[in-house]
């Protein structure tokens, strides 16, 4: 019932705006927000749910307003974004390199394939005591959650993307000789990079959320560790104040990633075009 | 005899095992090309003739026989080679500018810059297109992408130069312009040409020698020589008689190809076809 | 004593303590802020974790020198020859019927008037086979009802008021300041299972590691005065405890003042641990009862 | 092709019997209470997993993951191709999208109460909030890169939209989303762990964390175990499924790449 | 008048815009179609002649000016149309066999699955494509490939057919065949068709007229009659004088049209070389 309405209510935005031309995209992501944050007000306002555990947008704002005057909030903030980029940026290097030498070279593919499988759905919250265990409950126990979640992510977009390579571009490659970086840098490279970058995006919001998830078990410092203390202190206004501002962070991250994309890019299919009308 | 072949076939057979289909394309292929010869292969759609090519590129094993490339054996794309293949579109490389796409293989090939820049800017001018230089490949036409993949051949000065159904998508004019092209290339750098075409007129203007293939699994079913002039030219060598001779020659071995011929003895008398006749 | 531990503070031993950041442990942060730990030289840290699973193993591994953990956990860890010792005590329940910081709460309009009322019903506790189960049985039992046919399910104390008040759950073990929460929402307290588990039950206590203590028992017995002189300041200084604790937790001030707090006490009383290992075993939380001796210093 | 066979499986059997071969040796004598024998651990499997509990705790955790990944499968190819194919509705709905990908279930958990309660549906829930975003992302990508030629070529025809959707988009992105539903698998598994870690009083996670908070080192190992094992054997029921489905697509590229 | 024109293209200009560059690949176009006539385009590679086809296929929005299809503005593909497209071989679902590529436009328009049997077979037949109905279009070679989209279309039965090259890639003999095969459904189904083709030979064999491009930015350099009888055939007809002076003034256009010439008066003049010259 609520679903329905959080689907429609954004989709239906365009269309009033739509007069002559078409509405730039930065306006129409607006309406969406707007239409969720509408969405947020109303629910509690209009008593779908119990305004006690899900307050309407507005007070979330005000706790957020608070929070955001409180140096401690800044810290949190900057610890989780530190530990969220340095895992991200080992899964990703790890990742790409990973991906390409193994996706390059069948015979490793093939001896690697079964163990991927195997670690690849192993719960990286079941390997918090071990992290633990080994560093406390300082940032290097959360980075090793992180980096482990994300790091399958872009492994695997890089493998598919591997085995996406034109063979004609392929073959174009061999029969000029190039050797095998020049292979890599010229041809497998830039095939699999809009598959990183899909890689790149989904980790980024996996590393986020182990980022938070770990803060918020381990207890790192961090906005997840924030969120435990807003939590277990009953709280609510302040926990969805904080949970905003994780998603708000997501969402710029997305914007960087989709911009890094269309630079990146501007050659692939997706991207490039002509939109027919 | 040793060191008056350059490219030497040799009882060549190729099989593509599918799952559910197995195809013979080739049965057996022999034949010689001296160093600097340029040799024309026609023969029916689907006959075997991109697979031969890849078979001397190197970038196909063959089933049974050998194809040997100046004394030995091709098991991988020799150097010096350079190959412009039927599928033109897709062995550019959509991520790098038309100057990119020629240059890059110079650039692996360890040409120094000046040089580099030299052949780019010739190649590019010979075929027509230098005020595209800066343009990615899928922003030009379809005969303007062929070009491309031909100007990459040619700033590469190979000593042995594959070229599949190469001009299949540019105009009449530019054909001609082109097909002078690589007959001055091959008159200047002495360069090793196998040109498969579709053209038969085009076949016996270029060529020193016309390979006839049967249809599949394949055979060659003769070896015209095409006795004219050295010094060709457009108008006048197309307005020859044994020109016309020749053309009609091959046409009529063709028509013979469709129509399931598959013995070369038979149409060994036909090809006594001569300039004394 | 500034002087004092600017001079130490050159020397002062880094400790480091995992610790819950919740009402309990109020006594360890106001301990720090008046300077009781710098007194005996130590350099503490307060790390929060989430619970005793995550705590217990930075003990062992002695990324923490000491931790904080209800006492069942340290049974359970014990039970498992994980070699543990017991510093000092935690928190204590009040001992008074009704007016202890836990309790089991049904919401408004609950026909259970006793704990006799909840076999059959779903129970809400923050850790299955823990603690919260093994002393809410003891209610039940107590109040004539049949323990075993109590619906235990798990949940975390910050989900239960919104879960008793949709009426999610039948009934809930709540500690503050959830409970004081629960109680403004209308729910009413029908039992202080603590209390009916023993009258001066300690809940919670300090530990380190058999390590630690063997090899730096100078370390410990340091730390443990001044544990101990935080845990009396703080019974003694209860408007500074509720101070303290809204420092390091986000409780509405308001439900900070109204709550009630925790008794705390230096004294470890062994017989609560003792009692509490009865209780595992009794509930199948271990397979034999353990050696309780060992826990304690 | 019976050594093809044997090739297959010793290249697929390889390297995890030397993981297990260094694991075994590495802790054969360790007396570290965390990381028990490889022995202790493998003796402890049968009786922790194989005397009640595969009816009592894996089946149920089984039900849900597959509730909450087939739901997630349906709404995110469903969500994806519409987003893949309109610029307008990508425009609108994707920092919205990109909104909740960005909060982690745990902290979603308290909302999902709200509103599905404390049951299996919140459970189910939390799987498909979790494990929708590969497949929508990857939906959304596979969509989008659709060779031009093929889409002009399906227009031309004048096919209609959902055949449209089966031959041309369905299919073509299906790679990309067979991707996705390889990921969104893995996270699945992940996701059924977090959603035991609440209101849950079954489940294979639910047991993990039990045996983790009771110190039951070696059987929480076998848990672990216990959980690979179940991602590996899914994983190789949905590889039987993509190789079915996607026999056109290993062909396109084996024949191209000249294996034949 | 109206109903006199099937097709009309009036003052098409169509511009492509990119970041970096913007290209004016039509600058104006008009010409008008008859129902069934069969139109021959030519003109030097990158002409524009893919886009025109395109703009009138309804595939890509004109810049200014319209195509209007029996009395219709274009806006969508409209109904009862077939293209072939240059880039045949993208054209083809890789995930059907043959016999699926040809059937499924079939399929679309509602065809009785006998009527679909029969004409899948016997368009399949036309190509000589029969026993490969069951492969799949990568398992072809590329005049095969080509081949199958012609199939397609002729099954289609369409109204309008567009085709952009068609026969670049198959051999000689087939061409021929092809090119008859064109010229019999024409007469036999009364459709309408625009044929791109750079074979100067094929456009005059085929059309009934011959539109010559100019160079890009483009215009209608040429509108040539071809005043050959309706009964066509490959041998008598190409040998014909008139066939030849059509071929020789084609091909000064398009000389001309390389030459830089772009304004249709100077060639008018040359345009009246008629049966009674
Ligand atoms: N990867 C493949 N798998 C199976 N069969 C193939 C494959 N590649 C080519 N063939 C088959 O081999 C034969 C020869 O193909 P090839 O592409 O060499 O022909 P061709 O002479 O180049 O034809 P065209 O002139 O049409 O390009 C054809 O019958 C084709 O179906
Ligand atoms: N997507 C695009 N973006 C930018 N420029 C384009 C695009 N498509 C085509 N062009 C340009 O438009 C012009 C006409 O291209 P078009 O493909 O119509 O030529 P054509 O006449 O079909 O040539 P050919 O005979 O070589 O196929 C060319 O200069 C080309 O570079
Ligand atoms: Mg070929
Ligand atoms: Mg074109």
């Amino acid at each position: 019932m609520t679903a329905a309405t959080a689907t429609t209510a954004p989709a239906r935005a365009p269309r009033t705006t739509r007069g002559r031309g078409p509405v730039p995209t930065p306006v129409l992501g607006a309406a969406g927000v707007l239409g969720l944050m509408a969405l947020l007000e109303l629910v509690p306002r209009l008593g779908v749910v119990d305004r006690r555990f899900l307050p309407p947008f507005s007070e979330m704002i005000a706790a957020l307003a608070g929070q955001m005057s409180s140096a401690e909030f800044w810290v949190a903030l900057v610890a989780t974004i530190r530990g969220w980029a340095i895992g991200l940026a080992i899964a990703v290097a790890a990742g790409v390199v990973l991906g390409i030498l193994i996706g390059s070279i069948p015979l490793l593919r093939a001896a690697t394939n079964s163990t991927i499988e195997f670690l690849r759905p192993i719960p990286s919250v079941a390997l918090i005591p071990l992290a633990v265990l080994l560093y406390g409950s300082d940032l290097r126990a959360t980075l090793i959650l992180v980096v482990y979640a994300s790091f399958w992510q872009v492994l695997v977009q890089v493998l598919y993307g591997v085995r996406d390579v034109d063979p004609v571009a392929r073959e174009t490659a061999r029969s000029y000789r190039f050797r095998r970086w020049t292979q890599v840098r010229t041809v497998i490279w830039p095939t699999a990079l809009p598959y990183v970058m899909t890689g790149f995006r989904l980790a980024a919001a996996v590393a986020l959320i182990l980022e938070i998830t770990g803060e918020l078990i381990i207890g790192s410092p961090g906005l997840g560790a924030q969120i435990k203390v807003a939590q277990s202190s009953g709280a609510v206004d302040t926990m969805y104040a904080l949970v905003i501002v994780t998603g708000v962070f997501g969402v710029l991250v997305n914007l960087l990633a989709r911009f890094a994309e269309r630079r990146v890019l501007a050659w692939h299919p997706s991207v490039r075009g002509e939109v027919p009308k | 005899m040793t060191t008056e072949t350059m490219l030497d076939v040799r009882g060549v057979r190729k099989v593509f095992e599918g799952k559910s289909r197995t195809v013979e394309a080739i049965r057996e292929l022999t034949f010689s090309v001296r160093p600097g010869e340029l040799a024309c292969i026609v023969g029916p759609s689907g006959a075997g003739k991109t697979t031969l090519l890849k078979c001397v590129a190197g970038l196909l094993g063959v089933t049974d026989g050998e194809v040997v490339l100046e004394g030995e054996r091709v098991t991988a794309p020799p150097p010096g080679m350079a190959v412009v293949f039927q599928e033109y579109g897709r062995s550019l490389f959509p991520w790098m500018t038309v100057r990119g796409n020629v240059e890059l293989p110079l650039k692996e090939k360890k040409v120094p810059r000046g040089e580099r820049r030299r052949l780019v800017r010739e190649s590019l001018e010979a075929v027509e297109l230098d005020h595209v230089a800066d343009s990615y490949p899928w922003q030009l036409s379809g005969g303007m992408q062929q070009r491309v993949a031909i100007a990459r051949a040619v700033a590469y000065e190979p000593r042995v130069l594959l070229m599949d159904e190469p001009f299949a998508a540019v105009d009449a004019q530019t054909r001609a312009d082109l097909e002078d092209l690589v007959r001055s290339l091959w008159r200047r750098l002495g360069v090793t040409v196998l040109f498969v075409t579709h053209d038969i007129d085009e076949a016996v203007y270029l060529g020193e020698r016309v390979l006839v293939l049967s249809m599949a699994p394949t055979l060659v079913l003769a070896d015209v020589p095409v006795d004219l002039p050295d010094e060709r030219d457009q108008i006048t060598t197309r307005s020859t008689p044994r020109f016309g001779e020749l053309r009609t020659h091959v046409w009529e071995l063709i028509q013979q190809a469709k129509a399931g011929e598959r013995s070369p003895e038979d149409t060994q008398v036909t090809t006594a076809v001569g300039p004394d006749t | 004593g500034s002087g004092g531990s600017a001079d130490d503070s050159g020397g002062a031993d880094p400790v480091t303590v995992g610790v819950i950041p919740i009402v309990d442990v109020a006594p360890v942060y106001l301990g720090v802020e008046q300077g009781f730990f710098a007194d005996q030289g130590l350099d503490v840290t307060l790390e929060s974790s989430q619970g005793g699973a995550a705590i217990v193993p930075g003990v062992v591994s002695e990324e923490f020198e000491f931790g904080f953990s209800n006492v069942t956990s340290l049974l359970l860890a014990g039970a498992k020859g994980l070699p543990l010792e017991i510093v000092g005590a935690g928190n204590y329940s009040t001992g008074e019927q009704g007016d202890d910081f836990s309790g089991v709460v049904v919401p408004e309009g609950s026909d259970i008037t006793d704990a006799s009322g909840l076999s059959g019903k779903t129970v809400a506790v923050n850790t299955l086979q823990n603690i919260g189960d093994t002393t809410v049985r003891q209610s039940v039992e107590k109040a004539g009802g049949n323990p075993d046919e109590v619906n235990f399910v798990e949940l975390p104390f910050p989900e239960m008021p919104g879960a008793l008040a949709e009426g999610r759950v039948d009934g809930a073990w709540l500690v503050e300041p959830f409970r004081t929460i629960a109680m403004n929402q209308g729910g009413t307290e029908i039992a202080s299972n603590l209390v009916d588990t023993q009258d001066d039950l300690m809940i919670s206590s300090y530990f380190t590691s058999k390590q630690l203590r063997q090899s730096d028992p100078e370390l410990v017995e340091r730390f443990t005065t001044a544990l101990n002189r935080s845990l009396d300041y703080a019974e003694n200084n209860p408007d500074q405890a509720r101070e303290a604790i809204l420092d390091y937790t986000e409780i509405d001030p308001a439900v900070a003042e109204e709550m009630t707090l925790p008794k705390w006490s230096s004294e470890i009383n062994t017989g609560t641990v003792e009692r509490l290992a009865e209780l595992a075993l009794e509930d199948g939380l271990v397979d034999e009862k353990v050696d309780t001796e060992a826990l304690l210093p | 092709m019976i050594v093809s066979i044997a090739r297959r499986a010793l290249l697929a059997l390889g390297l995890p019997a030397v993981l297990v071969t260094l694991w075994w040796v590495a802790t054969a004598n360790s007396t570290s209470f965390f990381w028990p024998p490889l022995p202790e651990i493998l003796g402890t499997f049968g009786e922790t997993w194989f005397s009640g509990r595969l009816a009592a705790d894996v089946l149920p955790s089984l039900l849900r993951l597959l509730a909450g990944y087939l739901i997630a499968l349906a709404l995110g190819v469903g969500l994806g191709t519409a987003i893949g194919s309109s610029a307008t509705l990508r425009a609108v709905v994707e920092p919205v999208l990109e909104f909740f990908r960005a909060i982690p279930p745990p902290v979603l958990v308290p909302i999902l109460i709200l509103f599905a309660g404390i049951g299996d549906w919140m459970k189910v829930l939390v799987i498909v909030s979790g494990c929708i975003w590969p497949i929508l992302l990857n939906t959304v990508e596979g969509v989008r890169g659709i060779d031009e030629v093929l889409r002009d070529t399906a227009r031309c025809y004048r096919m209609r939209r959902s055949s449209r959707l089966v031959h041309l988009v369905l299919r073509g992105a299906s790679p990309q989303i067979a991707a996705g539903a390889r990921q969104a698998l893995s996270i699945g598994i992940i996701l059924m762990v977090i959603s035991e870690m609440f209101a849950a009083s079954n489940g294979v996670g639910f047991t993990v964390i039990q045996f983790q908070r009771s110190f039951a080192i070696p059987q929480m190992w076998s848990g672990i175990i216990l959980l690979g094992l179940i991602g590996i054997t899914l994983a190789l029921l949905l590889r039987l499924v993509e190789y079915r489905a996607l026999a056109w697509y290993r062909g396109l590229h084996e024949s191209q790449r000249g294996k034949g």
